[in-house]
């Protein structure tokens, strides 16, 4: 077979001129020895995420979580959580981690806001008059939740992301019953130039003692039945909240405005609901619906000495291994018989030999064709 | 000055103190119609023709010198039995957690109609030329009297809806805060509707879920329970009878519903019996007036001041001025109150 | 062309043995002259429907009505209600009627009892307990809903009631921008053997004075307002309904069982929704997942003496105009070039010559893949 | 029989009082850690070693002669300030239509926590064998007693709760039809849980939104606002000093919340002061208790009935015996109040 019989899947776009081999980059599960890389990262991000407290005991027993997940045998979501980290091989760096709840609510209730509207219509007076409310929901409980990413800012917007963001769809395309039908992507809110989320001064705060930073971490480390003890129990009237907060309602976190857009692209959509203190969109998708789902495809593998792999498109590439999952990024160049060559780093990176299936998808994302709310705003 | 039961006779003195009561008194609107109903509906109570649950009260103060009317004021038998009565009810809500630490009660709003059939007290108007030799007492106090003399007539309860707070400007934070979110008029249309009695569009529009007070502007929230500057001569006169806020509140402005059981209204406990007397032109005469009386039949109710107290006996001595006044002769019973 | 050139489109499975030619049966809009018919229809639909009163003004009102929205332009759904007859041409007499409304709730709001399941969590207790309610909604007011359908008892269960049925798909599959991207049909709720609805009698009936029929049809004839200012506000936790009551809920009328079944066959998916007086099911779905309207298809017209038909599946075949629509059923007979075969008489009937383009849909419904309930349920 | 402030050393009598109370007695469990807590919490409230707003004053009845505990009871300064405080609210919600010529009021039950700060009397018990000699009287009034005499101590309002109906098997027809729906629980537990102020879980599991009563099978809304018949004569003590039903219902078995004014409270307004002379053993001496007298001092207070009035002077002449009873002599004031 010649170089000139091998082919990349054509018409997909470039992504990225980061991207050289891409043989640097691997996504697995997070290890013990992953500990103070996770701490680091928690520490770092913005904002600070309630569900990755940089709070030592609660990340080892994260890294202990995921593990146990991982060795047990699961036939159907439950209180699982999977922690994967982004490893950086050229520098021998964790430069970043990412997670998935198998069940939002597994062990806690998952409580979001769901906005809604009331129609009050007078036939006294002839009128009708909507009105727009916040009411407390758990009927995102049930959803699979992608979570807790947090990337070093100096590989932010490049494929570093897009992989640690997707590696997880290509972990729960393999193993389908681990998971609920429908995915949630919980993003920070927004927040003001003082770091203040208004629609925590204007809600939350009226409900707690402790600051929104306070209670963010609480929830990240302590069971969060409080929440329904404490926050209001009844739908809030939005004309009753201050402009700030209502402005606030879905807009996500300015460091999370790129993330939100490739996961619309990847197929999620805007909910109905939103965090239920800073307001930050939580989106969802039918996993079926999923771009890396329905464009990812098994190929064998073929081992081909690194000069001899064609230029093709960048593509995520996972092994079969549920423990030792690995995903990295090659080149989505197949053979005529549809063998994806990988160089023999790339392959023992993944482990795998020659002959081996690997899940494949495009790096890039497909055009989207229907981005829109599904009529759920 | 006397007071008495309303006459159809009074049309044109009711429409001329309709023109003179202005805004914000809705239930007396300048309309020929709205007032001859209101009228009818009276006679028919004081008459006994509509079941006690029914009746409205609707009483005048008359000069009864000039013939003129110098004021009125009403007793609704029991509220909400013919268009709902709202009202919202601030409540207390506990949020607590064991595991924060914290525990804090917040105030809310429930709308509510628990005042539903109970009595009110409401409609007094005294125009201005009358306000002096304690007519305004006069007209407020004769209505504990008669629901003392007819007790049977009247529920456990009663209550009087005070007017809220507004600014200098005639605006009411309350309902810029809240109502007009969900009313789309202005404050006075609203208003004017439910004076009116038509009610339903309240049930349609109001907001059905209760209300978290912090979530008003600090404006909003002090109007909880707050009454106008106007009306705080006849609240005083009220908690002093024994009415007390008990954290009912106006849907529209936000001003204070204070209540009391019937039987605990100190006029009404306070009130006694006397034997009519009629004496000397020249009895002794208070300079100023201290007890009121209170004639026992309905249909023909008259109250009025009279110029001292009953003896040890419980005889009151009238004089005949005062007995003509009252249309009562020697031998008839009076109910009488020091205040 | 010979006869053996022709065929049918294959794989479709046969609709009964009552479809003979299928040129008997047609589907239109009302007419003033349908008075009669539809009140005789009104009265002897089973149960008694709310949104069909037997009352001579309403529903001349409705033909009127019917017929204004077939004359407008309208660029997107209003309050318009579209209304049908079903003529035997056979017998020459109306036998069935059938209505969309374009927007549940145009007029008034389109109240349901919506069924949620709140999580009450103790931590002090270490349980979790799931207590079911039913809330006030109006979300369904924004659908298209297929409504007011009754049919002369002697057709039920044969093709005519499927095509009474599924002919206002074949409409609103022409006029797309009419109607709603979510269409509903509400359901008769079930009734005891002495025809009251215990769902009424656990709920309704401790609002009104009025009884479930009183009500039933005063929902039919008048505003709905009452509705709001009525029904109870604030959820209704089913435990504390009886268990007759809770047994109704999402459960229809025996007589429209097999109604029911053949629109979940249709692609229809019960809904968290329930009528608020009797509890019956609603159904919905995205337009686009009907089958009649995901198989229907344009072929010009081909009219060929009756004798010469092939004996193909029968389908529903429908014209291209508005005011003057006309469903009926015929065979799929295509030719190899994809024309549609019809009689002379059945092209007449509806009004189109050779070479204009008909819609067509197999009558009977391809196999259902996934009927289930969407997890809304 | 004299009733003073809980002491230390009465820790053993108290734990064989909490042995005799039995079921249904939640808030003195047979648990000697948690008595001493309680006794602790209550010296250190009579010694005014914490906040007016936190105490709990425990009282014990005592034989002084056989220095057996007889009774106890007790007044919590203010309610919900450590842990909720919930009740549901029976309150009425306006359901109208003109168009439907209809108009009625539900009844719905309001999860609450309005009484959040008010005083509340509590835990009364007396021993069988001391059921006689008009103990129960001075066990539950001296309570009246002590809060006039420290009146600033207390808030606006005391409430009492009240145990509600069960079937003569033991079972709450309220809890059946209700909570039981939302505490997977026997009723006993929940009971037990809140008796020891460990009531988070009913924050957690309590139905949040109102219950419409229509929809609660009629044994059920039978209990609401009903005492259990062994209550019933406690309930027309307080009743009788004043106390009424506002509507508020225990949330478990539907028993009713009484509450009054505390300046309103019948035995509060009625008590006077009197200076004691302590007289004669042979004192002329009622045959049935008519007078209670309390002394002045908090941590030493006492409160005992005494054999008669006090004479036109406002002085009450005491035997030695009731003098030593009662820890005064001559001298000393002593609040009366004649019952």
């Amino acid at each position: 077979m010649t170089e000139q019989s091998m082919s990349a899947i054509p018409g997909r776009q470039s992504a990225g001129a980061d991207v050289r081999g891409g043989g640097n980059l691997l996504v697995r599960p997070a290890q013990s020895a992953d500990l103070a890389a996770l701490e680091r990262l928690a520490g770092n991000a913005t904002p600070k995420l309630t569900n990755l407290p940089a709070h030592r005991d609660r990340l080892e027993e994260r890294i202990a979580r995921s593990a146990r997940a991982m060795e047990r045998n699961v036939d159907f979501p439950g209180d699982e959580t999977y922690t994967f980290v982004l490893e950086d091989l050229d520098r021998g760096e964790i430069v970043g981690t990412a997670s998935i709840r198998a069940q939002a609510g597994a062990q806690d209730v998952y409580y979001t806001y769901r906005q809604e509207t009331l129609i009050h219509a007078s036939q006294q007076l002839n009128l009708r008059h909507e009105v727009q409310t916040l009411s407390l929901s758990h009927e995102m409980s049930e959803v699979s939740l992608l979570c807790a990413l947090s990337l070093d800012s100096r590989y932010r917007g490049t494929s570093a992301a897009t992989l640690l963001r997707r590696a997880r769809l290509m972990f729960i395309a393999q193993y389908p019953e681990r998971f609920a039908d429908t995915l949630g992507v919980a993003f920070p809110g927004y927040l003001d130039d003082a770091g203040e989320s208004p629609f925590w001064a204007s809600v939350g705060r009226h409900f707690f003692k402790q600051s929104y930073h306070e209670i963010n971490l609480m929830a990240g480390v302590r069971s969060k039945s409080f929440i329904a003890e404490v926050m209001p129990q009844f739908p809030l009237y939005l004309p009753l909240l201050t402009p700030q907060a209502r402005a606030a309602i879905g807009r996500e976190h300015v460091a999370h405005e790129q993330a939100l857009g490739e996961m619309l692209g990847e197929g999620f959509v805007r909910s109905r609901h939103v965090d239920i203190f800073d307001a930050g969109p939580v989106l969802r998708a039918e996993r079926a619906r999923l771009r890396t789902l329905s464009h990812c495809g098994w190929h064998p593998v073929r081992i081909r000495p690194e000069d001899s792999l064609p230029d093709a498109e960048p593509a995520m590439v996972a092994n079969q291994q549920l423990g030792g999952f690995r995903c990295t990024v090659a080149r989505y160049a197949l053979t005529p018989t549809g063998q994806l060559m990988l160089s023999p780093m790339q392959a023992d990176l993944l482990g795998v030999e020659e002959g081996r299936a690997v899940l494949v998808a495009p790096l890039a994302l497909p055009e989207v064709e229907d981005a829109l709310d599904e009529g759920e705003l | 000055m006397r007071l008495r039961p309303i006459s159809h006779s009074d049309i044109d003195e009711l429409q001329a103190l309709a023109q003179e009561t202005g805004v914000g008194f809705t239930s007396l609107p300048d309309s020929r119609e709205f007032l001859v109903a209101k009228i009818d509906k009276a006679v028919a109570a004081f008459e006994g023709r509509v079941p006690a649950e029914e009746r409205l009260y609707f009483f005048v103060l008359e000069d009864e010198e000039s013939g003129e009317l110098a004021g009125c004021c009403a007793i609704e038998a029991e509220v909400g039995r013919e268009t709902p009565f709202y009202h919202y009810r601030v409540g207390k809500l506990a949020h607590s957690s064991v595991q924060l630490d914290l525990h804090r009660t917040i105030d809310t709003l429930f709308l509510s109609s628990d005042h539903t059939g109970d009595a009110e007290v409401a409609s007094l108007f005294l125009r201005p030329a009358y306000r002096r030799d304690r007519n305004g007492t006069l007209l407020s106090k004769a209505r504990w009297l008669f629901m003392a003399e007819f007790r049977d007539c009247f529920p456990a309860k009663v209550l009087a809806e005070m007017r809220g707070s507004f600014t200098p400007e005639g605006v009411s934070p309350f309902w810029e805060c809240l109502g007009s979110h969900f009313f789309p008029m202005e404050f006075k249309q609203a208003d004017q509707l439910t004076g009116l009695g038509q009610k339903s569009f309240i049930g349609e529009l109001m907001p059905k879920y209760p209300i978290y007070t912090p979530f008003l502007p600090q404006a909003a929230r002090e109007c909880i329970g707050q009454v106008h500057e106007h009306t705080r001569p006849a609240l005083e006169m009220l908690k002093k009878e024994g009415l007390r806020w008990e954290g009912y509140i106006d849907i529209f402005d936000g001003g204070p519903t204070v209540e009391a059981y019937i039987d605990d209204v100190r006029a009404i406990r306070h009130s006694q019996s006397a034997k009519v007397e009629v004496g000397d032109t020249h009895l002794p005469h208070a300079e100023r007036h201290g007890w009121l009386a209170a004639t026992t039949g309905m249909a023909d109710f008259r109250c009025s001041w009279i110029g001292r107290g009953p003896d040890a006996e419980g005889v009151i001595t009238l004089t005949p001025t005062e007995a003509e006044r009252l249309s009562v002769s020697s031998g008839d019973t009076l109910r009488l109150l020091e205040t």
